[in-house]
């Protein structure tokens, strides 16, 4: 089982990437263990969550803190705060 | 009436309008935002989240039904490349006093600013580009909506 | 810009927003208020006292102006033999940023409705009329202004 | 010198009358002066003035309250709390 995780703005920048399946880290790992495992792999990953204040996170589709469960979500977004309106 | 539109395409105000004036309702109030020119704006692209934006929009709207008591919502936010003057966002609310109509207005335009995925980034004439900062004082405007 | 009008003439709501979006700021709110029915209303005549109405409601404008940073002001208010249905009023504001925009449109609706000199008389089914009793809640929506 | 007097809404159906002209009562006749002689007309001049709580008085175009000098104003309108908007 996979788990999409879609990168928006800056993030998405950083990254190089709008997105990507990541084998699912199961049930029990958090939103923040997900982040830390994609930052662990340097680069782009690193900058874009260097600073977690400027980070936020949806679990299929809704907004989520980052100890939040994965659970059987499918889809995780990770972006900068929103400025639209 | 729920009318939601999240899209490329400019819309016509005025017809937002006229569709909340007639639902029955004693008040309709509307808020429009606009892009800005100065400091050498050339243009703003607003990305989204598609998938989510219009469910999170729907929540938002949803609440404001919950709240006031509402004969229509209308909320438009255009996404893709924009220029100063063009209209980014539509807020409308038809209710049958005065004061549910503006306070929900306010309501959903502070909470869109917040709570639905969109984001700017601005190109300016000296080439440079930035994505725009999300701002404390939103954060401080839906404070008093709690 | 600063536009008012007191007359019998119904207005385009769309064209209204349409001058103030053109005005170079971020944000145009605005509020219109409409004849609502029910109750057998069939009518509803709206009496005013000529030589001071624009005046007034010229102060009106000019506070708000004082108090927040307005691109555009326009007040229209419709006097004379209206139904349901029909534009009564319409308050629309231009400023830079949303607040100053939505706060002003608030705050002249309520001073127009406690401080311009209109008296609205409706006219009902079965062949009674009773001119309309102000209402405390509008003074009291007054207050947070003060 | 004359004083003109306006009336508005219910109060100018109880006088049957859209306005008139008076004698100047001289500036230091309050708006209040001015309405108790009105008043003391009888009929529908005392029906329009029994309440002065659903009364109120412009002078010059300015609302004023009733406590106030006519002054060198030529225009008096008293009428009942706005309902426009």
């Amino acid at each position: 089982m996979q788990l999409s995780i879609l990168y928006f703005a800056w993030v998405r920048e950083a990254i190089g990437n709008d997105g990507e399946a990541i084998d699912h880290p199961g049930d029990d790992a958090t939103v923040a263990d997900v982040i830390a495992a994609l930052s662990a792999r340097g680069g782009g990953y690193a900058q874009a969550f260097a600073d977690m204040t400027r980070v936020r996170a949806a679990l299929d589709h809704a907004f989520v803190p980052f100890e939040t469960p994965i659970g059987k979500a499918a889809e995780l977004a990770l972006f900068p705060p929103v400025t639209g309106g | 009436m729920k009318h939601i539109r999240v899209g490329g395409e400019d819309f016509d105000t005025g017809t937002c309008l006229q569709e909340l004036e007639a639902l029955g309702g004693g008040g309709v109030a509307s808020f429009t935002g606009i892009v800005r020119g100065g400091n050498g704006l050339i243009s703003m692209r607003l990305d989204h989240y598609p998938a989510m934006t219009e469910a999170q929009i729907g929540k938002i709207v949803d609440e404001a039904c919950a709240r006031w008591p509402l004969l229509g919502v209308t909320v438009i936010h255009r996404v893709g490349e924009l220029h100063p003057g063009d209209r980014i966002v539509f807020v409308g609310t038809a209710s049958a006093h005065r004061g549910a109509a503006l306070e929900s207005c306010a309501f959903l335009i502070d909470w869109l600013k917040t709570s639905a995925p969109f984001w700017k980034k601005e190109h300016f004439e000296d080439g440079h580009s930035d994505w725009v900062e999300a701002r404390a004082e939103d954060d401080t405007a839906l404070e008093r909506w709690k």
